[in-house]
This record gives structure tokens, C-alpha cells and sequence, in this order.
């Protein structure tokens, strides 16, 4: 009887309809290479508990054209992730407060870009020179 | 109008529920100045082109919260988006996007209405006041923790940004849980246990997926977003300190 | 009233590996994926020796643990969620099990191998 | 035709009606509040009210001031009773709005804070940020979810009152998504539909300040008030009408013409000071400063600009982080609007159309003439406006008011029986098929949009800023022809579900009607007198002949019956409506003279 028919559009195919939609995708399936490296790494570790031999095996493995091909990318998605995270932490913290006002949230953000670069370095030299 | 006015296409998606079966395209063409609003596009149409259109609009400002519709697939108020930026392309607009399309350009929000009403969008003292004790005592610094998030003008944009909303009807939505959040912050009120249980639910904070949209096209800079995701950490402390502390953390 | 989630145990989990995801992984990669094998750098960088004594001490255990297992709660838990967006909204139960489950053998595997190494 | 039952009836979801209906629910009397509106409440353009909301709250301010402010800013024409009930309840109403958790802006302990505003002795104007009215709105909105005595009647359009037995019984509305109509029952009914600024061209108003409830009790024989008092605001956008709070000036912005000079100084509202001075420059009543501008005008010291010749609002030497602090929104209007930034430009701005100080006759207790039928908010002539509101005093009416309006509806609705249902819904079945014909038979070729114009243009030339009777006839009689025209207007969309235009139609209606009795009661005025103020040998404020109230009476066939009433005083006699140097002087005199009465 009610002259009311609301019409529901549908979802599918979303994320390909906006470029915020599509970065949102692209980080999320950053994950996907996440999950594979660190299997990558368990595997190692797995080798490296069974031994030299094996673990020299492993590390001819990551000489494959199509390991180095997986990294390269799974690097990429490496910084894309972080980039992403560190832009939306600040979404997750509670502010910043510093003498009595908010800190801003693009300041937090370049504060983090600048500690996570330390720690890249700190990380490298470790692992380098360490 | 004077004669050098411009003219912008503007594209509308129709749907008229007593005659359509499903919503439409329709093409106009409006004249304009440089300092007319997409709103002021949309009466044009009605006034002169095609009097059957409809939207809903009031305030003309960007504060009563009702001209939002989606303009080339973003949601925007359209009483504050210009003609001018989007000329000589043409406009598209649509209803906003997620929620049932009512007619052409109007939405229904009773959901968010009937979310609103849930999250008890009212200060629960812990001792009420009596008039003549005079109002509580709140510092700039106290009223500043809640001053963004009591900004929010129910304008529905952040539910057609959040496609989680979009694939989850259900979900609590940013809009709803920023005044839930808002009356937590309120150092006046007391009731933050009640409402941590809607968002400690799966509907509260976990529909949320960080997609960061509903922040972005927020048009008083509420920042929904940040106001779900605190609370993610918030509903987490109640998870795992609800046995060391019953009722939840603070 | 709503009932509880417990999302909370995962989102932690997920948390904590995005953050080291975002603070490591792209120098990790870029060592044991790429400089190493490409011979940019001295391959005893990842030589068994040093790796091994990696291994044995506590806090090496623990940094290995860290970098294998948290990534990868932090994996399944965006993936699972992906699922829903991509549409894939039956098999809740199946799905997490899988997921969750794989990262839960990635942190218990590693930690019975560093356990025992 | 459905019908629901309610105890009262509540036909606005502003300010003043979601204070009526808390009141109500809150009366103890477990009744059932039926709250129609034809926006969801938080639309109502309650929302968009900026600067704040005035309360005696410093020690060294008194009730006595804000009753001498009110009164002589309504150039005494105001209910002096009234208005002392008005000043004697406004503080404890914001303190209620406080504990609703309206975010007030606090000082530094922690107490509320108040800010400066035109016409006011002290500072004593509430204010969150310049977002008063949206904070205080939404804060109304949300408590209001706590009753579940009060049932909304979101998206539902008032078409018209139920009266039998000369009394109001109910109201007939339409349900907007479908279309359908329906009846509903009440003992007692109160209008709070905000004002009609929009029968004016440039106004400040949102679209649906229509003027429906006042066309709604006007057409059943309820007198409309004062109704030649329009407001206009000096500080509009040019081109939309936007406002920009008098707030503005009250933290000290300026206003200067074409040379730079602050042209206020000029029409006895000085001398400047750099830092605001109540009641100085700047901070003089808004029928003032806008009549100073169109002198300025006048005389050529205006700035051309495409929608007119506009003045200047300088706010530069404020300083972007206070700017940012006080008046964000102003800020962000001036921004997004203008492309400019008033920390270092000055904002152009001009008159517009603002307040309806008139409204529907109320009693002190906001009863009409007509029982069970209550009016309150802008609609409403409570008597505290008088010929101009001061601005701060109108969200603060809302509260005090809307409270008694909901009192009083709740103890009248105790008393009161319902005449047979049958009988009323057959009254509401005629309303039905009247409204429903509008639609049906208005396939006329004149188009809506060209009579809202025509009305508002015409009303612009002949009830502005200063009138004079040639224009102000022609005006009449254009509204006359508009009428005519109205009847053979044209609808195209025959649908039910959200039919905007039909709504549009009705509005149109009620718009002819309130502009009618604005220009009529306006013409016959022959005086000048705060924001009525006339060029045709009638300059001066005339209390001989008209300290009184002007009455508008509908009448169907053509422009209403005029009537006056008395203005009630209690302690103020007329005196010289003066501000600046002459104000304080005035004062002083005013106050010699009443200690020499103590003396004696
Ligand atoms: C831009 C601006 C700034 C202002 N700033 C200030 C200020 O700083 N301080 C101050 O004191 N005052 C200010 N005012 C004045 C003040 O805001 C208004 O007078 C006041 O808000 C009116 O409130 P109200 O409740 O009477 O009406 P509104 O808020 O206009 O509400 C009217 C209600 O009636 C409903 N309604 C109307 N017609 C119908 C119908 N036919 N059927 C169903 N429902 C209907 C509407 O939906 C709405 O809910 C300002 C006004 C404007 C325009
Ligand atoms: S949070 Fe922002 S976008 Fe969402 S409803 Fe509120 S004002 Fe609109
Ligand atoms: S867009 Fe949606 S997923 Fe969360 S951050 Fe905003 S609510
Ligand atoms: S018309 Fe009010 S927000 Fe746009």
C-alpha cells in the first residue's frame, strides 16, 4: 500500500570506484606479501635448525630469479605498508598533547617517518656491521 | 540571468519509486556565476527545468546537515561545493551512496536515527545537579577533549565514504560511534560502561576497518575516524582488563 | 545489549605485528631478498655461523620469534577481513580457523624450533 | 485517514519546540507528546544560530540591566512583565541547557564564559564558539531521546489545525516519504515553526523558515503581532545572505566604509575605541548599524560589489589564532564561501533580512487567542522583542518559553476533553481532500518559483531597511496579485512519496499570507520606531499614537483587518533610545530622574 520502494544499490565491484577505495585495497593486500615473506623466514629458520648444509640451500633458493622478482615487489609493499600505517596511527593513539595543546597530527606523522628511519639504520648497521 | 553566464551540464541520478523500477541518468543543463553552490544548481533545475527533482537543503551554510548527496562519486554538501570547480566538465550527482535511495536524491537515515538514539546520546550524571547549584565546572582543557567530536551535523557523508558501512548495515558507523565517544570524554557524565558495550560488540568499533575515508570527506573535520579507532584501543584495555578490573578498565 | 567481541585478542596481535612490519620488514627484505642474494653486500652477512649465534641467545630468539610470527598475525588478520570486502561474507568459522590458525602454527613452530635450537 | 492519538500535540522540532516537549514529558503528568516536524529536529534552523544566548551571570551585572537593554532595544514596545519574567529565568534555562551537556565555552576555572554583544550593557551572552545554536539544538535533539514519552513525527509537514468547538483539537499533517496524511488527535496543540524571514529576497534564514505556523493560526483567526518588525542582520554575505555573527563584532572586529573609517561614529553610536565598548560603535542594536549603512549607501561610501554596494567587516587586527578559536565557523564561511581569509582581508557584507520580532499573539504564558492552541519560539509574539530583538535574546526565548509552553500545554491538555473523534476526523478529512486538491487540481501555468521571487523582491523594495507608503502600497498590492496567481499555480510532480514540490506549493502559501500581514501591518504604521523605520514624514517615533501593538487579521477575501493593542508597562516609561555617548548620557538622566522619584 505505501507508496514508499527504497532502492538499494548494490556493492559489488566497489573498490575499484574510487582511488581512495583502490589505495585502501592495495594496502590491504599488502598483507599478502607480509604473509609470504614471513613464511619465507620460517622456512629459513626451519633450515637453519636442520643445519649448515640446509641453510646454504635456502640461501640459494633466495637466489632465484623469482625469489629476487618476490622481493623486489614484496619490498615495495614493505614501505607502502608502512607509509600507510604511519599515516594512520595518529587515528589510533590517543593525542599527543604537548604543553597543553594537540600536537598536529602531519607532525606526528613526520616524527614517526624520522624514528622509523632511525631504526631502519640502526636495524642495517646490526645487521651490516653488527 | 545575464546573458555571459555560463552553462554546466548536470547529470542526475533519478528514481521515482512509484514509476521506476530502478534509478536513471538524467541530464540538464544549468546556467551559472562563479560563486553558485552545486545546491543552488540542483534548484535551478527544479525551479525552471524539471519541478518533479528532489533533495533535501535548508540552512544554505553547511551546518543543518542535509544537502549531502554523492557529486562525481564523492560525498559532499552540496550547498558548499561550487559549480565553478568542476566547469566545463559536468556534474555528476547522485543520492548518498550506502544507504536506500528514498527518491532521486534523498535518502533514508532512519537506521542512523534509529543508531543515534541507541548509543544514549545524553549526559548520565553520576550525581545530578540541581539548577540552583549552578552549572558543573568544566576547564577549556576538559571541553577541548570533546569539542571536535560534538561538532558532528549528522550529514550521513562519512557513511557513504565507509564502504564498511556499505557491506555491513549493521555496523555502528562513524558517525554514531563519535557521539558515543563524545559523551564518554564528557568529564560531566558517567555512563561509559553502558556504552563501551556497544562498542566493545562486533557492530561497535570492530565493523571498522580503518578504510580512514569517513575522516577525509568529513566536511567539519570531525574525524570520525580517529574517534572508532581510539576506541578499538579503548574497547581492548576493557577486553583483557575487565577480569583485573570489573566494569572495565576506567 | 550487544554481545562481546573478541576481536580484541586478534587486533592486538595484528597490531603489534604492524608496527613491526612498518619498523623492520623493509630492511629485512631488502638484506635477505635482495643485497644478499644479488651480492651487494658480503654474503657473511647471512652466513650459518652468525645466524646460528643468532639463534642461541635469548634475545636472538626472541627477535627471530618477533619478526616470523607477528607478521604474520598481522597477515592473516588483514585477510581475513579482506575476504568480507571482497564479498566473500559465508564460511566465517572456516575462514578463521584457516587464517588464524595458520598464524598460530607460524608462532608455535618457530617457538618449539628456538626452543630447541 | 489515520489517526493518532496523542495528549499534545507539538508542531516544530526547534529550540523552542524540543524545549517544549521536554517540559512536558518532564510535567509529571505521564501524557503522550506527539513532536512533529518537517525536517528531522536537528535541521530545524534553530542550528544555525551563531553568537550565543544571554543570561545576567557576572556579579557586577543585574536583572534590572537586561530588562533596560531588552526594553529599550525593543524601543519599548516590548510586555514589560514579560520581559521580567523573561531576564528573572534565563540564567537558570542555560545552567538546565549546561547540564543537558551543551559544551558552553568555559573560562579558565572552569565556569562558563560569556562575550560581548550589540545592544547589551554587560557581557553576558553565553556561547559555544560561534556555533550556539547548533550545540544547543543537538544538545536538545539528544536529551529529548531520553523521554519515551515524547513520540517524533520526523519528515511529517503541519497542513493545518483542527478546531472544533472553538477549540484546538489536533493537527492534520502529511507524512512526507509517502505522502499519506494523516490526523493527529491532541487535547492541546503548541506551534513553534520558527520565523518567515524568507518573504524576503536577501535573508539569512534556512529554506524552510516558511512562516507555516504563523499562516496556520493566522487563517484560524488568531491575531499575528507586530509583524512589520523584520530584523535585518548588518552582516550578510552579499549574494546568499549568509550571516556572520554579530559575535564578530563583539570580539572586536570593525566596521568600516570605502575610506577605511568607521562609519558608525557618524550616527551617534560613538566615539571609537579601539577595544569593543558595549553598547558603543560596533556593538549598537542591529536596527542601528544596518540603517547607518543605508545612509552610507546613501551618500556613496559603500564598496561596489556584484550583489550590491556593501561595507566592510574588519576583523584583521583580531589576529587568525582568535579568529580560529572564537569563530571558526566564520572563519571557514568567509574561506569556503568568499575564497578569503579574514585575518588579512576585510569581509564585504551587507544587510539582510534576519528575525521576525512578530509573530502569533500569546499571553505571557504563550497561550493564543484561541484555546488549547499555543504558540512559542520565532513564530510566536511572546512580547520580549518589542520593535527589534537584541541579538543573544532569542535562543535564550526558546529555552524560557518553550519550557512554559510546555507547561502550560501539559496542564491545559489535563483539563481538557477531545470532542467525538468523529466529528474531528471529519474535520480532518475536509483539510485531507483540501490539500490533496491542491495538488490534483494545480495544473495552473503559473510556476512557483516566479511568484516566491516576485513576493521577495517586492517585499525587499517596500518593507526594508526604511519604507515609505508609495512603495510599501505597491508591495501590497503585488502580494494582492501574487495571491491572485497563487491560484492558478502549476505542480508537475503528481507523486506521493516525497512530492517536494507540493510541499514547496504549501509553503508558497503560507509565505503570501505572513507577507501580507507584514506589509499591511507595516503601511499602516505611521511612525518610526526600531527596526520600522519610514521616510515619508514619519521620522520620528510617534508614543501619542502608536505605543501600541499592531494586530493582523486574517481575512479570506483580501488584505487583513488591522487592530492595536495595548503595550503593557511596568517600570519603564518610554524614554530616548540612545547608545554611544548620547546613551550614556540618557542613562544618567533616566537614572536622576528615577532617584529623585526614590528621594521623594
Ligand atoms: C543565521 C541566524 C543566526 C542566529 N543567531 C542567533 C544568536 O546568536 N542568538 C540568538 O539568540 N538568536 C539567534 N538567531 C535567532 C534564533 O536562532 C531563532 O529565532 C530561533 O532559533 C528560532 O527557533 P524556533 O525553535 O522558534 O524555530 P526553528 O528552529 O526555525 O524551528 C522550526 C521548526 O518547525 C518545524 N516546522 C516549521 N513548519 C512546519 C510545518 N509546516 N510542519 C511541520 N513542522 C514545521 C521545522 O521543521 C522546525 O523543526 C539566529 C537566527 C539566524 C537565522
Ligand atoms: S562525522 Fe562528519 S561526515 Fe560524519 S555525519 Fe558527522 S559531520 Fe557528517
Ligand atoms: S571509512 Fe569506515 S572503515 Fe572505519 S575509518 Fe571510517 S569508519
Ligand atoms: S543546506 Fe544545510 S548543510 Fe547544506
Amino acid at each position: 500500500m505505501s507508496t514508499r520502494k527504497p532502492y538499494v544499490r548494490p556493492m559489488a565491484g566497489w573498490w575499484l570506484k574510487n582511488p581512495v577505495y583502490v589505495r585502501y585495497i592495495l594496502r590491504e593486500s599488502t598483507a599478502v606479501f607480509v604473509g609470504i615473506y614471513a613464511v619465507i623466514l620460517l622456512v629459513g629458520l626451519l633450515r637453519l635448525s636442520s643445519g649448515e648444509a640446509a641453510w646454504n640451500n635456502w640461501l640459494i633458493a633466495m637466489q632465484s630469479p623469482g625469489a629476487i622478482l618476490f622481493h623486489v615487489v614484496a619490498m615495495g609493499a614493505a614501505v607502502y605498508h608502512s607509509v600507510t600505517w604511519f599515516s594512520v596511527a595518529p587515528k589510533v593513539m590517543p593525542p599527543l598533547m604537548f604543553n597543553g595543546e594537540k600536537v598536529p597530527v602531519a607532525k606526528i606523522v613526520a616524527g614517526q617517518y624520522i624514528f622509523a628511519g632511525i631504526i631502519y639504520l640502526v636495524l642495517l648497521g646490526l645487521i651490516l656491521w653488527g | 540571468m545575464t546573458s555571459n553566464d555560463k552553462i554546466i551540464e548536470i547529470e542526475v541520478l533519478r528514481y521515482r519509486p512509484e514509476q521506476d523500477e530502478k534509478p536513471f541518468l538524467q541530464s540538464f543543463k544549468v546556467p551559472f556565476t562563479d560563486d553558485q553552490s552545486v545546491l543552488q544548481g540542483v534548484q535551478y533545475i527544479k525551479d525552471y527545468l524539471d519541478g518533479s527533482l528532489s533533495f533535501r537543503w535548508s540552512c544554505r551554510m553547511a551546518i543543518c546537515g542535509s544537502c549531502g548527496m554523492m557529486i562525481n562519486g564523492v560525498p559532499k554538501l552540496s550547498c558548499k561545493t561550487f559549480l565553478r570547480e568542476y566547469y566545463p566538465g559536468k556534474i555528476t550527482l547522485e543520492a548518498l551512496k550506502h544507504f536506500p535511495i528514498e527518491k532521486d536524491l534523498i535518502i533514508d537515515l532512519s537506521d542512523f536515527i534509529n543508531k543515534l538514539e541507541s548509543i544514549k546520546p545524553y549526559i548520565i550524571p553520576a550525581a545530578p545537579r540541581t539548577l540552583e547549584q549552578g552549572e558543573y565546572l568544566q576547564t577549556p582543557r576538559q571541553l577541548d577533549r570533546i569539542a571536535q567530536f560534538s561538532s558532528c551535523i549528522n550529514c550521513m557523508l562519512c557513511y557513504a565514504a565507509c564502504p564498511q558501512y556499505g557491506l555491513k548495515p549493521d555496523y555502528l558507523g562513524p558517525a554514531a560511534i563519535t557521539l558515543l565517544h563524545r559523551y564518554n570524554e564528557d568529564n560531566r557524565d558517567a555512563a561509559k560502561a553502558e556504552r563501551m558495550q556497544l562498542l566493545n560488540a562486533h557492530e561497535g568499533v570492530w565493523g571498522c576497518t580503518l578504510v580512514g575515508y569517513c575522516s577525509d570527506v568529513c566536511p567539519k573535520d570531525v574525524d570520525p575516524a580517529a574517534a572508532i579507532n581510539r576506541n578499538k584501543l579503548n574497547s581492548t584495555m576493557d577486553y583483557f582488563l575487565r577480569f583485573v578490573a570489573p566494569r572495565g578498565g576506567n | 545489549m550487544s554481545k562481546r567481541s573478541n576481536e580484541p585478542i586478534v587486533w592486538s596481535l595484528f597490531g603489534a605485528g604492524g608496527v613491526v612490519v612498518a619498523h623492520t620488514m623493509p630492511v629485512l627484505i631488502f638484506v635477505t631478498g635482495i643485497a644478499v642474494p644479488l651480492g651487494l653486500v658480503s654474503a657473511d652477512v647471512l652466513a650459518y655461523e652468525r645466524l646460528a649465534g643468532l639463534a642461541d641467545g635469548w634475545f636472538g630468539k626472541l627477535f627471530l620469534l618477533v619478526i616470523i610470527s607477528l607478521p604474520l598475525w598481522q597477515s592473516a588478520h588483514r585477510i581475513f577481513l579482506s575476504l568480507h570486502d571482497f564479498g566473500i561474507t559465508g564460511g566465517e568459522t572456516f575462514f578463521r580457523v584457516v587464517f588464524y590458525g595458520a598464524a598460530l602454527w607460524g608462532t608455535l613452530l618457530p617457538l618449539f624450533l628456538l626452543v630447541g635450537m | 485517514m489515520e489517526t493518532i492519538k496523542a495528549d499534545i500535540v507539538i508542531v516544530g522540532g526547534g529550540g523552542a519546540g524540543l524545549r517544549a516537549a521536554i517540559a512536558a514529558a518532564e510535567s509529571d503528568t505521564g501524557q503522550s507528546i506527539a513532536l512533529v516536524s518537517k525536517v528531522y529536529p536537528m535541521r530545524s534552523h534553530t542550528v544555525a544560530a551563531e553568537g550565543g544566548a544571554a543570561a545576567v551571570t557576572q556579579p557586577q551585572d543585574d536583572l534590572e540591566y537586561h530588562f533596560n537593554d531588552t526594553v529599550a532595544g525593543g524601543d519599548w514596545l516590548c510586555e514589560q512583565d514579560v520581559v521580567e519574567y523573561f531576564v528573572a529565568h534565563a540564567r537558570e534555562e542555560l545552567v538546565q541547557m549546561e547540564h543537558w551537556g551543551c559544551p558552553w565555552n568555559r573560562k579558565e576555572d572552569g565556569h562558563v564564559n560569556v562575550r560581548a554583544f550589540g545592544g547589551m550593557k554587560i557581557e553576558r551572552t553565553w556561547f559555544a564558539a560561534d556555533k550556539t545554536g547548533f550545540h544547543m539544538l543537538h544538545t536538545l535533539f539528544q536529551t529529548s531521546i531520553k523521554y519515551p514519552l515524547i513520540k517524533r513525527f520526523d519528515e511529517y509537514f503541519c497542513v493545518d489545525i483542527v478546531v472544533e468547538d472553538g477549540r484546538a483539537q489536533g493537527v492534520v499533517v502529511i507524512e512526507i516519504a509517502t505522502g499519506r496524511i494523516c490526523f493527529i488527535q491532541a487535547r492541546a496543540v503548541v506551534l513553534a515553526t520558527g520565523g518567515a524571514a524568507r518573504v524576503f529576497r536577501e535573508n539569512t534564514n534556512g529554506g524552510i523558515v516558511t512562516g507555516d505556523g504563523m499562516a496556520l493560526a493566522y487563517r484560524q483567526g488568531v491575531a499575528l503581532r507586530d509583524m512589520e518588525f523584520m530584523q535585518y542582520h548588518p552582516t550578510c554575505m552579499p549574494g546568499t545572505g549568509l550571516l556572520f555573527t554579530e559575535a564578530c563584532r563583539g570580539e572586536g572586529g570593525y566596521l568600516i566604509n570605502k575610506d577605511g573609517y568607521r562609519f558608525l561614529q557618524d550616527y551617534g553610536l560613538g566615539p571609537p575605541s579601539d577595544e569593543p565598548r558595549n553598547k558603543f560603535m560596533e556593538l549598537g542594536p542591529r536596527d542601528r548599524v544596518s540603517q547607518a549603512i543605508w545612509h552610507e549607501k546613501q551618500k556613496g561610501r559603500t564598496i561596489d560589489h556584484p550583489h550590491g554596494q556593501v561595507v566592510h567587516l574588519d576583523m584583521r587586527h583580531l589576529g587568525e589564532k582568535k579568529l580560529r578559536e572564537r569563530l571558526p565557523q566564520i572563519y571557514e564561511l568567509a574561506e569556503e564561501f568568499m575564497g578569503l581569509d579574514p585575518a588579512h582581508e576585510p569581509i564585504p557584507v551587507l544587510p539582510g533580512a534576519h528575525y521576525t520580532m512578530g509573530g502569533i499573539e500569546t499571553d505571557g504564558r504563550t497561550a493564543t487567542s484561541l484555546p488549547g492552541l499555543y504558540a512559542v519560539g520565532e513564530c510566536a509574539s511572546v512580547g520580549i522583542h518589542g520593535a527589534n530583538r537584541l541579538g543573544s535574546n532569542s535562543l535564550v526565548e526558546l529555552c524560557v518559553f518553550g519550557r512554559v509552553a510546555g507547561d502550560e500545554a501539559s496542564s491545559y491538555a489535563k483539563s481538557a476533553r477531545n470532542s467525538s473523534t468523529a466529528t474531528l476526523e471529519k474535520k480532518a478529512d475536509d483539510i485531507c481532500n483540501r490539500v490533496r486538491g491542491l495538488v490534483n487540481n494545480a495544473n495552473g501555468k503559473e510556476r512557483i518559483a516566479d511568484i516566491r521571487n516576485e513576493m521577495a523582491k517586492s517585499m525587499e523594495e517596500g518593507c526594508g531597511i526604511y519604507r515609505n507608503a508609495p512603495v510599501m502600497q505597491k508591495t501590497c498590492d503585488k502580494l494582492e496579485e501574487l495571491k491572485q496567481r497563487y491560484r492558478s499555480i502549476n505542480i508537475e510532480d503528481k507523486s506521493s512519496a516525497w512530492n517536494t514540490e507540493w510541499l514547496l506549493a504549501i509553503e508558497l502559501g503560507y509565505l503570501l499570507d505572513v507577507a501580507q500581514a507584514v506589509a499591511c501591518s507595516a503601511i499602516n504604521r505611521k511612525e518610526s520606531r526600531g527596526s520600522h523605520q519610514r521616510l515619508d514624514g514619519y521620522e520620528q517615533r510617534d508614543d501619542q499614537n502608536y505605543l501600541k501593538h499592531t494586530l493582523a487579521r486574517y481575512n479570506s477575501e483580501g488584505p487583513p483587518g488591522i487592530e492595536y493593542s495595548k503595550v503593557k508597562i511596568t517600570k519603564s516609561e518610554p524614554g530616548i533610545r540612545a547608545y554611544g555617548e548620547a546613551g550614556e548620557k540618557a542613562e544618567a538622566e533616566r537614572n536622576k530622574k528615577k532617584g529623585a522619584a526614590h528621594d521623594k
